[in-house]
């Protein structure tokens, strides 16, 4: 069990004590899997990831990144978990709503975290920063402020932003929601690039098409338990759970992805 | 009424005028700078401090927005030294009660500021890792400076124009100049007009600068 | 240690200065101060050898500024009892009468009776300068007028030039001032039985001993009997003339 | 600290007068407040007409009042109004002139922010439903800026309360004037300032508790 | 020509004199049609769609309504065109974001047109807005403010609210596109049964399932012109221009709806 590379024993999470989002989660992953989390609005998806991230208290259970214990539920402290600090800094996140910080420009938003918290030189971290915008093809953007991007622009920044502290998984909370429909594909494109290079993924999306095509594995959550977890072709062409297929049928408007 | 004989009368007094000026604008530079401070340390304490501590500045808060600053003047004048038992010079005194109001004001748009901030840009700090030490210098603070100023700076004319009740107490600033050599002269019009004037014009100019700055920069950043 | 040693070490001698044409008065113009009993403070800021710093105010504010120590004496503070509970005077300067000033067009004020009674009727507004001498006697006099309390003497004179009160109550050298400046505008009536008079002399701080007091009252007594104040008195009314004209 | 001994005796003793001066507080701040609250709105309506003179004219009185100290617009209003038309008011109207005018000033600016922020979309649905210019004012637009705009008009209407303390430096017999009367008679500035500090304070306090509680009400239902 | 049932003629539309939005637009539709009109973002879509409610001035071009013109560009007025009031009140318009007038109760909302602007009776407005609630299900939520209902049942209360004045022609305006997918179906499916009961549409959205399953005509957009004008059969799977063919690639991540 605790040779798995991300393994989440236990998790439960309640807010305000009595709504509890997530019951008793276990969940392990490989390295290079890309979990897709399906479900329906308020099951507990985004609380999922923002658990894994260490971003709330949790009530009970404990999260360990490649063997490591980095969070577990302390019930002495009614404000925080036990966290193991350089463990969850291995853990990089994305949000839905561009979560670049809008007084700096590109390259401040990419070199803040890589020069004030890592401690690596300004010349290095802008170096490095501006081969990964290059690679992008953002370069002329890094001295813009977040305010002037695209939406689809500013969702690759944060990705960017994420990767340049080299984080051994990245969790995608909903990332292209709020996206012009054509700027979704630049993203996408840009996650699916990551997953060629073998990135360990957990992806909340609502897009069942790019589901399909990035997941190596599907998650179908609904009041706060994992329902059914299965591999994308099966998930999709043949739901094992009633509940699973009903809302499969719900958001897609046609029985079956082919 | 004869425009260039009202100029020469006013000509007259200019000294007197710019004593005052002088004065409003000392006092409101030291009630600003005090009452920033205070008013940053507020916010913050408010947000994140102590429960008694809370209670001592909410309380705090609630005077000196529910209370004339007149009658706060006059506390701080006639009270304060008494129930003290020490000296407390005229200045000091203005300068006291101005920066605790100030203070009590512009701590409410500090609030409103940092709350502005969303729990999202925190969660961002965390996921990158960024300690405390980093995310409230470089990430926090920054944008609710940013955000506060507009708020700020209306804060700043309120200021402006609540100094001119120091006069009521006798503080020699513009409105107290105005007023006497209105009274001293018995001709109260022309000089109780360039008086407002010159308020108008200081106040009405910062209140531009406000509006530009909401229009042009903190638009152009998406705050 | 007395009071004043204290003084000497600070260097400057506070003076409350509300302004109270000829005693207490300032050219707006040059900023300059001036005045019978600002001469006085002056003058004993030489014997003192410290500097003289005038702190304005306002007449409403001059006893509770002593209690709360923001200058070492008020200069022309007419002596009552009542004040002298809270706070020390100096010995006499002066005297001081109050007459009534009132506006010679106006309807309400003709032929005004010299025991006031037409003056205290429902409906009549008498200007005081608030927190005098004269504000209390006033107040005690007139039961039926309106009291109309107002922060300084060019104030008062000011309200009954626009008509915001019917009587101004002051002062009698401030009124005769005011009168002669107005001369075609202003009457001037004389009480009978007089309703006060009063010394006028420096308040001090409640704190100062019986040494203090007499060093600034030995002072003042060659001032006075060499006939000083008189003279400064009539000086700063010819400059208040001018000025007004 | 401590040298002082309180004797709140002095109150108990000139209750009457103090009463009296609250009696007059509270009227002038009624008055105000209503002249506020429909001038304001008039005044706003002349800021968003379509006739240029009208709007300039609005917009100058409102700038003009927003960016001038109170007090200096009350000693104006005193001592320059006898001086122009040659009469003097009873002071009691000259004082509601004044603070109306002010209040009026503030709620106009406060309406037309309520009104710009109704999005525009409901303009357009007003069209899709056929409703004409008059009866979109009428029954989409006004109530909706007027219950967005609540929040706001409390809070101006409490200022309103502390503002007419300024009345007192031109001798109106209000809770101000009374306090400072008696400060000067009875010599016990600290009992009395002290108390009449805290009637102000106890009149704002559950003043404000209200805007923050119609602020929730109204931000929930119009979410 | 005139004949038809809305008729749209050259009509010219720019924002600034010089941001040309709709160019020379020509269209026809027959009553019972449903149109829809897909196209990137920024195309011109919701522009056509106001500009036909009549709530844009357009600078040339005019619309007719079963053969009366009711709108026409008015070169002498710089503020407003003609406009025909009583025609174009036959047109309903339901907007992206739910438009409901938040100080009104669901009732108060229905009713307002009918009773301000038609001079019906309170009751008889009442009770023929408590019949359309009855049939939607939300009778209950008559006396509910919007702020208490969800973005479905905002939608559902608009739609019900343009119905209520007995328009000719029905616009939408992506009105699924800022609700949560779930949500997205009842709205949908109300759609539907307008369809059913024949009512003219013109529809603009980013859901091509939902387009092919109602369109009887579907219109292509893009630069202020009407590039493809086809039957969704034709356009979905076998479009005649390249552009088409791109932009649905893009939209729908694959090669063509089955
Ligand atoms: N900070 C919070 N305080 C209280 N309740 C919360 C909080 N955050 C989330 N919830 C509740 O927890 C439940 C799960 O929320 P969560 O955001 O995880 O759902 P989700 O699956 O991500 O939904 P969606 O698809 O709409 O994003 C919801 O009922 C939500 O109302
Ligand atoms: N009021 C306006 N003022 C100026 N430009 C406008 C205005 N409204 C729309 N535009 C511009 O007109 C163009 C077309 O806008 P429109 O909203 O019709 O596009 P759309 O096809 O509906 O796009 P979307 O799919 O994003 O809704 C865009 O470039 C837009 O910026
Ligand atoms: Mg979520
Ligand atoms: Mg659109």
């Amino acid at each position: 069990m605790s040779s798995s590379f991300l393994n989440v024993q236990g998790l439960r999470k309640s807010f305000g004590g009595h709504l509890v989002v997530l019951d008793d989660i276990n969940f392990q992953m490989e390295a290079g899997e890309r979990v897709v989390v399906i479900g329906p609005s308020g099951s507990g998806k985004s609380t999922l990831l923002r658990c894994v991230m260490g971003l709330e208290k949790i009530d009970h259970g404990r999260i360990e990144l490649e063997g490591v214990r980095y969070i577990e539920a302390d019930p002495k402290s009614t404000k925080d978990n036990f966290v193991n600090i350089p463990v969850r800094n291995k853990v990089g996140m994305v949000f839905q709503h561009y979560t670049l910080f809008p007084h700096l420009t590109v390259l401040g938003n990419l070199i803040l975290a890589p020069m004030r918290a890592r401690g690596e030189s300004r010349s290095s971290s802008t170096e490095r920063a501006m081969q990964l915008l290059t690679r992008l093809g953002l370069e002329s953007k890094a001295g813009a402020f977040p305010g002037m991007l695209s939406g689809g622009q500013k969702q690759r920044v944060a990705i960017a932003r994420a990767l340049l502290l080299d984080p051994k998984i990245m969790l995608f909370d909903e990332v292209t929601s709020a996206l012009d429909p054509e700027l979704v594909t630049e993203v996408e494109g840009l996650m699916l690039e990551l997953a060629e290079q073998k990135m360990s993924m957990m992806i909340v999306t609502h897009d069942m098409w790019f589901a399909k095509r990035i997941a190596t594995r599907v998650i179908f959550s609904a009041d706060g338990r994992i329902i059914e977890d299965a591999p994308p072709s099966k998930m999709f062409t043949n739901p094992a759970e009633p509940r699973t297929a009903d809302f499969l049928k719900k958001v897609l408007h046609v029985e079956t992805i082919s | 009424m004869d425009i260039t004989a009202a100029l020469g009368f006013l000509w007259d007094y200019r000294l007197a005028l710019s004593v005052g000026l002088g004065n409003t604008l000392h006092f409101t530079a030291l009630g600003l700078v005090f009452g920033l401070t205070i008013g940053f340390v507020v916010s913050v304490v408010r947000q994140a401090g102590h429960p008694v501590l809370k209670v001592i500045v909410t309380t705090y808060v609630e005077i000196f927005r529910g209370t004339p600053v007149l009658i706060q003047l006059f506390w701080f004048f006639f009270c304060l030294p008494a129930i003290l038992g020490v000296e407390l010079g005229n200045v000091f005194s203005t300068v006291l009660t101005l920066s605790l109001y100030m203070g009590a004001i512009s701590s409410e748009s500090f609030r409103a500021a940092l709350k502005a901030i969303g729990a999202e840009q925190r969660d961002a700090c965390v996921a990158l890792g960024l300690p405390a030490r980093v995310s409230v210098p470089y990430v926090i603070l920054p944008q609710t400076v940013l955000r506060a100023v507009p708020t700020l700076l209306s804060n700043c004319v309120t200021l402006f124009k609540e100094s001119a009740l120091v006069s009521a107490v006798g503080m020699a600033d513009l409105m107290y100049q105005g007023q006497m050599i209105a009274d001293a002269t018995a001709r109260p019009i022309e000089i109780l007009t360039a008086t407002a004037l010159i308020y108008f014009v200081i106040a009405f100019s910062v209140t531009r600068i406000v509006s530009f700055y909401e229009r042009g920069y903190l638009a152009r950043m998406r705050l | 240690d007395g009071y004043w040693s204290e003084v000497q070490k600070r260097g400057t001698l506070r003076c409350a200065s509300a302004i109270s044409p000829p005693y207490v008065m300032k050219d707006l113009k040059t900023g300059e101060y001036g005045g019978a009993y600002l001469d006085l403070c002056k003058q004993f800021a030489e014997v003192l050898k410290v500097k003289v710093e005038f702190v304005d105010t306002t007449w409403d504010n001059i006893v509770a500024g002593l209690q709360a120590g923001k200058w070492d004496m008020s200069p022309a503070l007419n002596r009552t009892p009542a004040r002298a509970l809270v706070i020390n005077y100096s010995g006499i300067a002066g005297y001081d009468e109050m007459n009534f000033a009132y506006l010679l067009a106006s309807e309400k004020t003709k032929n005004p009776a010299t025991d006031l009674s037409s003056f205290d009727v429902a409906g009549m507004r008498i200007g005081v300068m608030s927190g005098s001498a004269q504000d209390h006697k006033v107040t005690e006099r007139f039961k039926k007028a309106q009291i109309v309390r107002l922060p300084d003497a060019n104030g008062l004179n000011l309200a009954l030039l626009s008509g915001r009160v019917d009587v101004a109550g002051a002062d009698s050298t401030t009124n005769l001032l005011l009168q002669t400046a107005n001369s075609e505008k202003v009457g001037l009536l004389e009480a009978h039985p007089a309703l006060m008079k009063q010394g006028i002399s420096f308040g001090l701080p409640p704190q100062l001993t019986y040494h203090d007091i007499q060093v600034l009252n030995i002072f003042l007594e060659e001032k006075v009997s060499l006939g000083s104040v008189d003279a400064s008195l009539k000086h700063w009314s010819e400059v208040y003339l001018a000025g007004a004209k | 600290m401590g040298r002082y001994t309180w004797d709140f005796s002095v109150i108990a003793a000139n209750w009457d007068p103090l009463m009296a001066g609250l009696a007059v507080t509270l009227q002038l701040t009624a008055i105000c407040a209503v002249i506020g609250l429909v001038g304001g709105f008039l005044v706003c309506q002349m800021v968003m007409s379509r006739i240029a003179p009208l709007r300039w004219v609005a917009i100058g009185f409102i700038e003009v009042f927003r960016c001038t100290p109170a007090l200096v617009q009350i000693i104006w209003i005193f001592y320059c109004v006898p001086f122009f038309f040659g009469v003097f008011y009873d002071p009691f109207y000259m004082a509601i002139l004044a603070l109306g005018m002010n209040i009026t000033a503030f709620n106009a600016e406060a309406y037309r922010a309520a009104i710009q922020a109704i999005p525009s979309s409901h303009y357009d649905a007003c069209t899709a439903l056929g409703l004409s210019p008059l009866k979109k004012t009428l029954f989409v637009i006004l109530p909706q800026a007027v219950l967005m705009a609540i929040p706001v008009l409390l809070t101006n209407t409490i200022g309103l309360l502390q503002q007419t303390s300024l009345v007192a430096i031109v001798a109106i017999a209000d809770l101000m004037y009374e306090g400072k009367t008696l400060a000067t008679q009875t010599y016990r500035p600290i009992e009395i300032y002290t108390t009449v500090a805290f009637i102000y304070f106890a009149l704002s306090v559950p003043l404000s508790q209200v805007v923050g509680l119609c602020e929730r009400r109204l931000r929930s239902r119009l979410a």
